[in-house]
């Protein structure tokens, strides 16, 4: 403050963003409004890609320093706090808020048509060929395996279960992988209904399924007990997601703790999507954004989706046979998971050739049995490449 | 790049195989637990069906089951209620019922001032 | 991924659980099942057992990795994040989560009874008789001391201040004492009524109390203020228990902040129920768990409930004999705590006798002041063994 | 082993001790505070019947604790509100009223939008 | 335990409150009493001032240690966990805290009058003349210029940027100044009257004013955009407050997220208002807060509030001649934030000389742009001295 | 002193100009948009004038924003309600109904159970 006032003026223009902004930067500006209108106007998943496209814009504003890591020891004299979203993404990076989310989604969910018709999760299970497809065609294209199957797992249509494993496998790809994973999942009724079309017969779409049977209270209290045991012990890398997915679904379902339920899907559920979604945002910067990479990567996870939801088709037309026509190959796209979307669309689809047939209850079952095979899958990647 | 492919192709078998593996093995799980618990059911039932016979033994049989049926009976009555003030605010409304929900009734909370209630029991009681 | 594929499959089968489960594991699962239908299917203070004997079965899963701590250093390359439990636990561990579930407890709790009848503190205290007399047993029986103090605040009947003290005292016991705390309180209502009748006569119990004085909404303001100030000048290290429930209290009595008073006894107290719950649940490891010392805890904690029950009947009786038979015996056992479980016993045996008496509302001011008493003794525990 | 009993009754006298000091002396300190705010309260009272005889100077006396009357006869007033509502709905249902519990009635919450209430007023204002 | 009984009751006795409390820790104490009562009987900004004043009451009683730090390595045999409040403190420290209560404020604030009238930002810039008014005159009393800028800021009225500002620059007089801003927030009606009224003539005070125009859903999301852009690249260390406003502004208007906006405005907001609100006061033991410069803050705050007063409505004086009369002066001391209660204020003086007058929707302009003034002008502070 | 006085002058006029600065180009920004969304929301009325007349084509057209406009029709039809219920409560209480306000009526909630509700849905039609 000594300094004479010109240079002080001259230092504090030289410290405002506009002198140091560069044309990425700038170009990521452009991209995080993008994303705002796609989330506000379009409506695309707005609950996570508001907040990721807010994060994109804080983080490539120059200087503001929301990403900034501290400097110095807490406590001691010298220490310099580091940004706001350096500390929110601890949660992130320290792998915190994705298996919350998933205890949320979990104490929302009902898994009653999945209990009543199990061979669902074959479709649910088919229907993950999309990660594994996309995960091929990502070595091809060179990239490491730790980054092919962050990008592969984008086909599981499952967003906390992608931010989880790619910010564990490869954390400088998050933006961009959150971003493809919640964009398609928004576009799934865009995606999906041709290449369901293109693999059935107008017969097979018209199948009209018989009524599910209903299941007890027992069963649905006992089911996420038997999954987190059976799963946790046959693929351990998998417990951390499917145990809170369980442990949410356990409180909604036992009906003895309906405080916890309510708590875990609606106020500790929205506080983490908050911070979950600006701090993944705020990973895109201009640098890690704007490369090619990122350009496969939307390549890449559309095919995902694409593939998922075809093997699912197929797999559902092989049962249909199987079982002497009885099952609509139209419910195994619901299987790519992105609940209740996909399931939503297996029932359009099949209301359009038969205005009487309701499939909602019966695509439920493979599209809760998709986010068990995602975060399998998830489990697999962890265990080879964590 | 063949060597990468063929490695890409096993990751690909091993996933899958597990992904696959692990949901069929839960298909049998949740089978033989529904035919378990199936059974065990009925079982209750008929033991039901035999208590209700003799109610007095009843009451020390599925001494620990009355709580949770007590349960479901106080569901059914709330969703009645909630159906009679729908369809109380539909024909006020002069709509249908198939636009209106009433999400929730609520009743005296059970556990928080658990000594209010009866405290005010005692008071209405007191002033009788 | 460059081995032949058999070595690569046999590798990822030797990593199941199923090939790294111990036998002392598979006991465990079985314990947190039975723990799961306790809290489940006989509402055993469920909002506990269900989270503890969740994240018991967590921690039992071979190579989950809920437990685990990271290695390297946050923000280097090598760094490998710790799972989730181990991150979440760091608020039991830090003492951070039993004094804003007090908060919310506070937010809860109406001290009018007690506070029209002060003298309801002195059965609050005659029931802490039980912690010091499971202290000394378990002293009797080996346990060095800092152990014994945490297995004898079993007996003050709140598991908050529970796990508050063993957290600081005994990590390492933490699950057995945890679910021995919660398990008996849930029992009460089998464990006490017998000792009640023990020790009081027929005329005794049937004695009916004068209605209790109305109290102003002054008194009731000032009343968390002075137990704050009081209570933690005699005893700081109550301080944090203590303080934080009257905080909770005075958001709820000055009808000023509405608003935090409900988020302290509502979302806030769910969330951390939740965190607090799986986390303690999941210090039951098979190796801390499965010891005999765990039977000797669970007879230790049995016994310190009665001898607490029976202190308070006593100090009642001589209360009674005292006040010219003003004073029904049967509301010193509720100086137990246990809230609202234990005065609502007290209620209920006194029906017994005589239908148209109300213990309920007297029974509330030992209740409540057993809270405190509790907590008091748990500051002694702290400063002599801290 | 006879040392540690000692011990152990050591602690067992210090711990006890301190629990019935600390809670002894709340006892004395509740009371005095009780009656301390009652004197004072019966000032307060008698401070009100004189003002009620003079209306003008009650306003300067009281004016701080105004408000928090004010608060108390809101507070009776949403009751009464309460209690009309329990019983419309009763009697709709046809049911006694010690099984339903309106639990909340909502003014307009009073800290939000504040701006908001005046200027719809304003509007409502303007269409006159 | 070994040492003779009378040795053990002494150490114990010397162990409690009473025996090691200070004269100032008492004043301290009774110092927290007062702000109780001011802020439970006379409803001064209860929400914060409570939790300040029970955070100051603990933080004074001898020995709690509830703001101790830890010792030893947390993981490691010889740690020692710090206080509740040395972890709830953190928030503060880190900088975490009072953005996301902006956050919350962003939500629960409409724009939409400021949208409608954006020359109101020149008054909510004028109004900012008080904080710099104070920073001289505290310059001029020998603080050195990190504090100056953080009394100065207590002319911003608004609680979180104060604290947001001092916890980085001058955190040893957080207390002081956190008590001094919210005291005067809530003194608003009784500072603001003789200023304007002196400052204006009675005509002046008369004018009516247009109604303003409607605005439309579009531009209510667009702004947000635009602010956190616009003001983050001119003076990036303004974007951690700012950008979290807008963030939450654009939750509520986006209409798409409303879980969120709800979360951001009710739960988040309390659960941080309380941990905020009992550690800032707790910053206030007596070593810090007993000292003349607390006397100093105290006096240069109120002359802060009256300056930044007098700059809003002598600019209020200067736009209504250059409008040609259609601008009412009073809505220019709304600059000073304080919101909404500034905006009222300026509602009653204008009412009190002409019953038929609502200045209320035009005072919210100047009201909210005074948010936004405030944080610009913190941001001028942390770029200088941060 | 006087080097402080000065210093701290400059630092004023920095501030208070760095205030007036950010401000005063955001009241230009708003402006700007202002007149950009105005006049584009105009040439969108042209369009739904013109549109109304052929509406088939509207439907094409406007799609995307049709789906906001029924947004707008949602929250009117809800005003409407809440007026409604409000006028009721306030009817049977005999009170003005500037004292009392219904915050909020809920529908069916669009995004929880979606295929419990079709679900529901499906076993009203099996009923019948
Ligand atoms: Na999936
Ligand atoms: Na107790
Ligand atoms: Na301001």
């Amino acid at each position: 403050m000594d300094k004479p006032f010109m240079e002080v003026i001259t230092g504090f223009l030289s410290d405002t963003g506009f002198a140091q902004i560069s044309w990425q930067q700038g170009i990521m500006i452009i991209v995080s409004f993008v994303l705002l209108y796609l989330a506000i106007k379009k409506e695309y998943e707005p609950m996570l890609l508001l907040p990721i496209a807010f994060g994109m814009l804080l983080a490539n504003l120059p200087l503001a320093g929301l990403n900034d890591a501290p400097t110095g020891v807490y406590g001691e004299a010298d220490f310099q706090p580091g940004g706001l979203l350096y500390y929110l993404y601890m949660g992130v990076k320290l792998g915190i808020y994705p298996p919350l989310i998933f205890m949320g989604v979990g104490a929302m969910t009902d898994f009653g048509p999945l209990i009543a018709n199990p061979k669902s999760l074959l479709l649910g299970a088919a229907a993950q060929v999309g990660i594994f497809a996309a995960f091929i065609l990502a070595i091809l294209l060179k990239f490491p395996a730790n980054v092919a199957a962050s990008i592969g797992i984008i086909g599981g249509a499952d967003g906390p279960t992608a931010i989880f494993v790619t910010s564990k496998l490869a954390p400088e790809y998050l933006g961009a992988i959150a971003v493809a994973a919640y964009s398609y999942m928004a576009l799934v009724p865009i995606i999906q209904p041709p290449i369901m079309k293109a693999l059935t017969t107008k017969e097979e779409r018209q199948i009209v399924m018989e009524q599910l049977r209903p299941v007890s209270k027992l069963e649905k209290i006992v089911f996420p007990i038997i999954v987190t045991t059976l799963v946790s012990l046959l693929l351990p890398s998998a417990a951390p997601l499917l145990g809170m997915l369980m442990l949410g679904n356990l409180f909604r379902e036992s009906l003895v703790v309906d405080r916890l339920s309510k708590t875990a899907q609606n106020e500790l559920m929205n506080i983490i999507t908050i911070f979950l979604g600006v701090t993944v945002g705020a990973t895109a910067t201009a640098e890690n954004f704007l490369t090619p990479d990122t350009l496969k990567i939307i390549g890449l996870g559309l095919l995902a989706f694409a593939a998922g939801t075809a093997g699912g088709v197929i797999l559902g037309k092989v049962m249909c046979k199987l079982s002497g026509g009885k099952i609509n190959p139209l419910i195994g796209s619901a299987g790519v998971s992105a609940v209740p979307m996909a399931a939503r669309v297996s029932q359009v689809v099949g209301q359009q050739e038969n205005p009487g047939n309701f499939l909602l209850m019966h695509a439920m079952g493979p599209n809760v049995a998709g986010v068990i095979g995602s975060a399998i899958a998830a489990g697999v990647f962890l265990n080879l490449f964590g | 790049m063949l060597e990468q492919l063929l490695m890409s192709l096993k990751v690909m078998v091993l996933g899958m195989g597990t992904v696959f593996v692990s949901l069929i093995a839960l298909i049998w799980v949740i089978e033989i637990t529904n035919k378990v618990l199936n059974m065990s059911q009925q079982r209750d039932k008929q033991d039901i069906n035999h208590a209700q016979k003799n109610p007095n033994k009843a009451e020390a049989v599925n001494g620990n089951f009355s709580e949770s049926r007590r349960d479901d009976t106080i569901q059914e009555d709330e969703e009645e209620i909630i159906a009679v003030i729908t369809a109380a605010i539909a024909a006020s409304l002069n709509r249908s019922t198939h636009d209106i929900v009433v999400r929730s009734v609520k009743r005296v909370p059970y556990n928080t001032p658990a000594w209010n209630r009866v405290g005010r029991n005692q008071q209405i009681a007191g002033r009788l």
